[in-house]
C-alpha cells in the first residue's frame, strides 16, 4: 500500500491510500478516510471526502516533489514524498524538501532597479537586497535569514525573468 | 451637444468590459484597443470592433495619445472613456481629444489638470472653506531644508507626490533618521509613475478612515452627491476593501460632507463624475485629501446601493445632457461591499502571479455582482495591473452583504494563478473589520508582518489528501481508469434503460 | 422549535444551488443528493456533503422518499428543503419528514394535500371570498357527460389536471369536434405525470395575464405578501419569462389582489412561503388560478424588487420564527424581469437538447444576476428538467432591466448545446412585449408557427463566415500554424524587452 | 484560392478565402473582408472580422459536410462544400446538402408513447406520427411536409436514443 509524507504550510501529513469498490480508503495520520473521485477535465478533479465536497486542482509546483494544489481560490503549495524515502532521509538528517536555497531568484518578471549588497556582506533578516520594478510600484526583496552573499549575478537596469538568479550565498 | 454614438474605450480589463456594458445598455457601439498581450483579452471579445494598438507595455500602446487619437478617427469613435488608470487623469490627452473634435468622458481638460496636481488641488479646498490634513509643500530645489518643514509638522509623516495616486511615491516616514531616504525614495517612485518629481508632506493621522464622496455634476451648473464609499482597507496605499455606506456614517455628516464635496466641485467648475476623498479622525472630524477626476475603481458600491449606472451618468453628462435627478432623489438602500481580487501571491509578499487562468468560474446568485477582466483561459500579462476582478456584494444590512461576501469567496473557483481570495477569506473574518472599527491602518495593526495565515488544519489536511490522491493516480494511472466511477455509471444507466422498459410496458 | 443546522436539499440544477447558498449565507451546512448522471454537477460541487441516492431517472433516485430520509439520517440533517418539482408539493413526502423528526421546509402536509388538489383548492378560494374563473368539475366515472358540461362554459375551453402544475396534463380545446381526444390526452399525461387523472374544465380566457402574489405566513399567525409577478411569457403553458412588478400593476389592484392571497393563505392556516395566482383580464378583474405551495422558479425576481432572501425566510419560518417584517415594511424598487434558460433547440421545436457544455461563460456586471445549475463542463442530461440557468436584470424601470437583459443575453457564451437564449433575443425584440402587452397567448399570437427566427442576414454571414474560415484552417493546417498571431506576439515582446532595456539604461 | 458555397438559414454564401500578412482576407458574396483570428483552446477562436469582434466554436454538425457554429449563445448549423463541387451538383439539377430525408429519425431521447399511422398511409404536413415522452412531457413528432408511410421502425413502450429511426416513408 503507497504511503507518503506530505508537507503543506509547516504542518506534515504521513498518509496511506487504497482504491477498492471505486473509492479510495486513506488513513491520514491515524484517521480513517473514504475518498470518492470525481474527474472533472485536464487536472481538475471533484473530491468526495467522507462525503464532504471539494473541487482541486493539483498541479507541478516548481520545485520536484512540489505540488500545489488549488483550491478555495488559493494555490496551495505541498512537499510530497515516499514515506519511506522521507524516513532515511530523516534518519540521515536532513531537512525535509530541498536544502535551504543559496541561490536568490527573482520572484517575479520585472526590472531590476538596484541591488543593495555586495559581494561578502554579510546579511540580516529583512534587509534590503535587490529592488525590482514591475507594474511601476518598487518591489524590495528582502533576506530571509543571515547568510553571507557571494556572487551577485544581476546588475541595475537588468530585465529579469521569474526564477532568474539574482545573487548567490555562500 | 450631439448624441455620442460610438465610444473608444482606451483602457482594458475589468473597467474596458464594464464601460462596453455600460455602452450596450445605452446602445452606444464600442471600439476596443488591445496589445500583443491583449489579444484574447475579455475587453476584445465584449467589444463591438477591436484595435491593435501595438506591443505590450502601456507605454507603448494604451499610454501613447497618438495611437488612441488615430484609432478613435479610423473607427469613426465619437468619444473616448479612458477608464482608470491609464490617461484617465492625464489633462494634456483630455485637451488633445477636444482638439481633435473627440468628446472626452471626464472633466475639462483645465479641471484635469488643477485637480491632479495634489498641491493645487489642497490649495483650492482651502479656498473653497474645506478642513485640510496639516502639512507642507517642500521648495524642491532646496531639499536640505525639507527636513525642517517635516520637524515642524512631527512624526510619523507622510511624503505624498503632487502628481500621485494609488499610493506610488508615498512614504510613511515613523522616524526623522528614515526622512531623507524615504523622500528620494519617494521622489524617484513619483518621476518613473508619473515624470514628475514633486512631493509634499502631510501629517501622518493615527488612525484615520478613508471615507469619500462620489459627486455628479452636468454641464448646466447641477451638482449632486450620491453618498460616501468607506475605503480604510488598504495595504500599502492601495485600496483592497471599500463599502458603503461607511458604518460610522449619519445621516447629518453624510450631508456635511456631501455638501462640502459639492461646493469644493462647484469652486472648480467640475463637470462629470469625480470623488473627493476625505479623511476621517476618531472624533468625525473630516480633512479633505484630494479629488480624482475619473471613475474610480470603488464604484460599484454607489451604483448598488443608489440603483444609478455610474458610466451611463458620465455618458448623459458628457453628451451635455442635464442630471436626471435632484440631491432629493437620492436614495440609498442596504449596504455594499467590494473585494478587489488581484494576481498576487499573499505568502509570498504579495508580489504579481501571472500565468493562465486554467479555470475560473466566477460566484453568483442573490446579492453577488462580479466585474471581471478576465474568462476561464484569460491570462494574466506581467505588464498590467494585477486586478483580475472586483466581487462586490449587497446585503439589507451590513452583515448580510458580509456573509454573502464570505459565501461568493468560497464560491469562486480559479486555478492556475495565484489570487487575493483567501487573503480576503481572512479579512472577512477579522474582528475588527466585522464591528466596523476600521482605519488605514487596519491591516498593518493586525497583519504586522504582512502575513495573512489562510489556512487551518482542516484545509491542510484536505490539501494533503488532495496531493497525495494525485501522486497515487499518476503512479497507478492504468489499474484505475478502468475502475472508474464513469464505467458504474453507463452501467447503471443500461440497467435503467432496460427497467424503465418493463416498468413501461406493464403500465400500459 | 429548534435552530436548523443543516439542511438536506432534496433536489438538484439551479435551484439546489440556490439554496445551498442561501444556506452557506446563514452558516447552516448543505447537503446535496446525486445519481449517476450527476456526479460532477454543480450542485454536488457546491454543497458541504454529497450523498449519492442511485441510478439517473427520478423515479429511482430524486422522487424516493426513503432515501431521502435515509440520507438525511445518515448526514444528521434536521431539515430537509425540496426545493420545487419532485417532491416539493408531496403531501405524504412532508408527512413521512414530520413522522420521522425532520424539519420539512414548506407548508404542513395538510395544507400542501388540500392546495395540491386544484379542485378542492378551488372551493377554497370560492369560500375565502376570491373570484375563480368560470368552470367545473367533470364526474370522472361518466365522462360522456363531460361533453355536455364542456359546452354550457362554452368553447375555446381549458381542461386541467386537479394535480396538476406546470401546463402538465393541460389542454387549450377550441372546438367541439376536438374536445375527446383532448380529455383523453391530458387524462393519460396526468395519470403519467401525477398518478392522478383527474381532470376539471375552466373558462380559456381571450387575453387573460398571468399574475402571481407571493405571500410568506410564519407559524404564529402573521402574513404578509411581497407584491407581484407577471408570468404571462408562457410557451405550452410553461412560463418562460417573469418580471416584478407587472406593468398594468398600480398600488391600488397591488394591495387588493394581496389582501384577497393573504386572506386565502389565513384560511388555509398557512405556515411557509407560498404563491397565489390569477389570471387577470383586460379590465383588471382578477380570478383565482391556483396556490403553489413551494418556491417559485421566478422567485428571484420577487428578491430583487424587494431586497429579501425568500429561502432565508423560508428557513426562518420553518424553524419558528416570526417574520421579521411588517407589510408595510415591504417596499418594491425598479423593476426585475428573468428568463429562465433551457436546453432546448428552438429550431427544432423547443426539443431538449442534451450534451456536455463545452463552454459556458456566464454574463455578469452590473444589474445581472445569473442563478445557474452548470458550469463549464456540465453534462445536461436528458433524465432531467432541461432548464440550465435563470438569467435575471433589475433596471430603475422596466425599461432598463429589459436592456439591461439583452446585454445579458448577448453576452452570454455557450457551445456543445443548444438554448433558449436565441428564443429570447428575439422576444426582447418584440413590440407587443416591449410596451408591455402582455397575455398569456402572446407567444402562439405572435409566434403561431412556433418558428423565433433568431438570425438576421448579418448573423448568417458571420456564421458563413466562421464556418469557411473554419474548414480552410483545417484543411491547411501546416500552413498556418506557423505564420499564426502568436508568434507576432512574442516577436514584439522581444523586441520590446530590448527597447525596455536600452531605454531604461539610458534614463539611469 | 480556396472558393466554399456556404448555406445558413436558407442563405447562401460564395467565400473565398487568402491567408496573407497574418490575416485572412475573405471575399463573400463579392464583398471584401479582413479578418484576424485569434484561437481561444479547443475548437473556440476570436474572430474580428473588419474589427468587428465575434467569438464562436465552429464544430461538426450531425451530417456529412453539416457544421455546427455556436455564437450568440445559439447554436447555428451550415452546410458548407467546395464550390466547384457545389456548382456541378447544382448542373445536375440537384439540390443542397442531403436529399429530403426519407427516414423519420427520433430528434431526442426518450419513450415512445404512441405511433400513430401505419405503413401505406398518406400523411400531411402538421399530421401527428410519433408521440414520444421525455420528461414527462409528451412531444409530438409532425410530418414536415407531404409523404407515404413505408416501414415503421418503433413500436410503443419502446426507449429510443437520438437519431434512431422511426418510420420510412416512400
Amino acid at each position: 500500500m503507497p504511503r507518503y509524507n506530505v508537507l503543506v504550510d509547516g504542518q506534515e501529513f504521513d498518509i496511506t491510500l487504497e482504491y477498492r469498490w471505486e473509492r479510495y480508503f486513506v488513513s491520514v495520520n491515524g484517521q480513517e478516510r473514504e475518498i470518492m473521485r470525481y474527474p472533472l477535465g485536464e487536472t481538475r478533479s471533484l473530491l468526495l471526502i467522507d462525503k464532504h465536497s471539494l473541487e482541486v486542482d493539483v498541479r507541478p509546483g516548481a520545485q520536484n516533489g512540489e505540488r500545489v494544489a488549488f483550491m478555495w481560490g488559493m494555490e496551495i503549495p505541498a512537499e510530497i514524498e515516499d514515506f519511506n524515502l522521507a524516513k532515511m532521509r530523516k534518519a540521515a538528517g536532513l531537512a525535509h524538501g530541498p536544502a535551504v536555497e543559496a541561490i536568490l531568484k527573482a520572484p517575479m518578471p520585472g526590472l531590476v532597479l538596484d541591488v543593495r549588497v555586495k559581494p561578502g556582506d554579510k546579511v540580516s533578516k529583512g534587509q534590503p537586497l535587490v529592488i525590482i520594478e514591475a507594474m511601476k510600484m518598487e518591489n524590495i526583496i528582502r533576506a530571509r535569514g543571515e547568510a553571507t552573499v557571494k556572487v551577485i549575478s544581476t546588475l541595475p537596469g537588468s530585465s529579469v525573468e521569474k526564477g532568474d538568479a539574482l545573487l548567490e550565498f555562500e | 451637444m450631439s448624441a455620442i454614438r460610438k465610444i473608444l474605450i482606451a483602457n482594458r480589463g475589468e473597467i474596458a468590459v464594464r464601460i462596453i456594458r455600460a455602452c450596450r445598455d445605452i446602445g452606444i457601439k464600442s471600439v476596443a484597443v488591445y496589445t500583443d498581450c491583449d489579444t484574447t483579452s475579455f475587453h476584445v471579445r465584449m467589444a463591438d470592433e477591436a484595435y491593435h494598438i501595438g506591443p505590450c507595455p502601456s507605454s507603448q500602446s494604451y499610454l501613447v495619445h497618438d495611437k488612441i487619437i488615430d484609432v478613435a478617427k479610423r473607427s469613426g469613435a465619437d468619444a473616448v472613456h479612458p477608464g482608470y488608470g491609464f490617461l484617465s487623469e492625464n489633462a494634456s490627452f483630455a485637451k488633445r481629444c477636444v482638439d481633435e473634435g473627440i468628446i472626452f468622458i471626464g472633466p475639462k481638460s483645465e479641471t484635469v489638470a488643477l485637480l491632479g496636481d495634489k498641491l493645487e488641488a489642497r490649495q483650492m479646498a482651502m479656498k473653497a472653506g474645506l478642513p485640510v490634513v496639516p502639512g507642507a509643500e517642500i521648495d524642491m530645489k532646496s531639499l536640505s531644508a525639507a527636513h525642517e518643514v517635516a520637524d515642524k509638522i512631527g512624526f510619523p509623516i507622510l511624503v505624498k507626490a503632487a502628481a500621485g495616486g494609488g499610493g506610488k511615491g508615498m512614504r510613511v516616514v515613523r522616524t526623522p533618521e528614515l526622512f531623507d531616504e524615504s523622500l528620494r525614495s519617494a521622489m524617484n517612485e513619483a518621476r518613473s509613475a508619473f515624470g514628475d518629481e514633486r512631493v509634499y508632506l502631510e501629517r501622518y493621522l493615527s488612525r484615520p478612515r478613508h471615507i469619500e464622496i462620489q459627486i455628479l455634476c452636468d454641464a448646466h451648473g447641477n451638482c449632486i452627491h450620491l453618498g460616501e464609499r468607506e475605503c480604510s482597507i488598504q495595504r500599502r496605499h492601495q485600496k483592497v476593501i471599500e463599502e458603503s455606506p461607511s458604518p460610522i456614517m449619519t445621516p447629518e455628516l453624510r450631508e456635511i460632507m456631501g455638501k462640502a464635496a459639492v461646493e469644493l466641485a462647484r469652486a472648480c467648475g467640475y463637470v462629470g463624475a469625480g470623488t473627493v476623498e476625505f479623511l476621517v479622525d476618531e472624533h468625525r472630524s473630516f480633512y479633505f485629501l484630494e479629488v480624482n477626476t475619473r471613475l474610480q475603481v470603488e464604484h460599484p458600491v454607489t451604483e448598488i446601493v443608489t440603483g444609478l449606472d455610474l458610466v451611463k451618468e458620465q455618458v448623459a453628462i458628457a453628451q451635455g445632457e442635464p442630471l436626471k435627478y435632484q440631491q432629493d432623489q437620492i436614495k440609498w438602500r442596504g449596504h455594499a461591499v467590494e473585494c478587489r481580487i488581484y494576481a498576487e501571491d499573499p505568502d509570498n509578499g504579495f508580489l504579481p502571479s501571472s500565468g493562465t487562468l486554467k479555470s475560473y468560474v466566477i460566484p453568483a446568485g442573490p446579492g453577488v455582482r462580479v466585474d471581471s477582466g478576465v474568462v476561464a483561459g484569460s491570462d494574466v500579462p506581467i505588464y498590467y495591473d494585477p486586478m483580475i476582478a472586483k466581487l462586490i456584494t449587497w446585503g439589507k444590512d451590513r452583515n448580510e452583504a458580509i456573509t454573502r461576501m464570505k459565501r461568493a469567496l468560497e464560491e469562486y473557483r480559479v486555478s492556475g494563478v495565484e489570487t487575493t481570495i483567501g487573503f480576503h477569506r481572512v479579512i472577512m473574518e477579522n474582528s475588527k473589520f466585522l464591528s466596523g472599527e476600521l482605519s488605514t491602518h487596519l491591516l498593518e495593526e493586525e497583519y504586522p508582518d504582512n502575513v495573512y495565515r489562510r489556512l487551518d488544519a482542516d484545509m491542510r489536511e484536505k490539501a494533503a489528501l488532495a496531493v497525495a490522491l494525485d501522486k497515487f493516480i499518476r503512479e497507478r494511472k492504468i489499474t484505475i481508469a478502468d475502475g472508474d466511477a464513469r464505467r458504474t455509471s453507463s452501467r447503471w444507466v443500461q440497467v435503467h434503460r432496460q427497467d424503465g422498459l418493463r416498468k413501461f410496458g406493464g403500465s400500459r
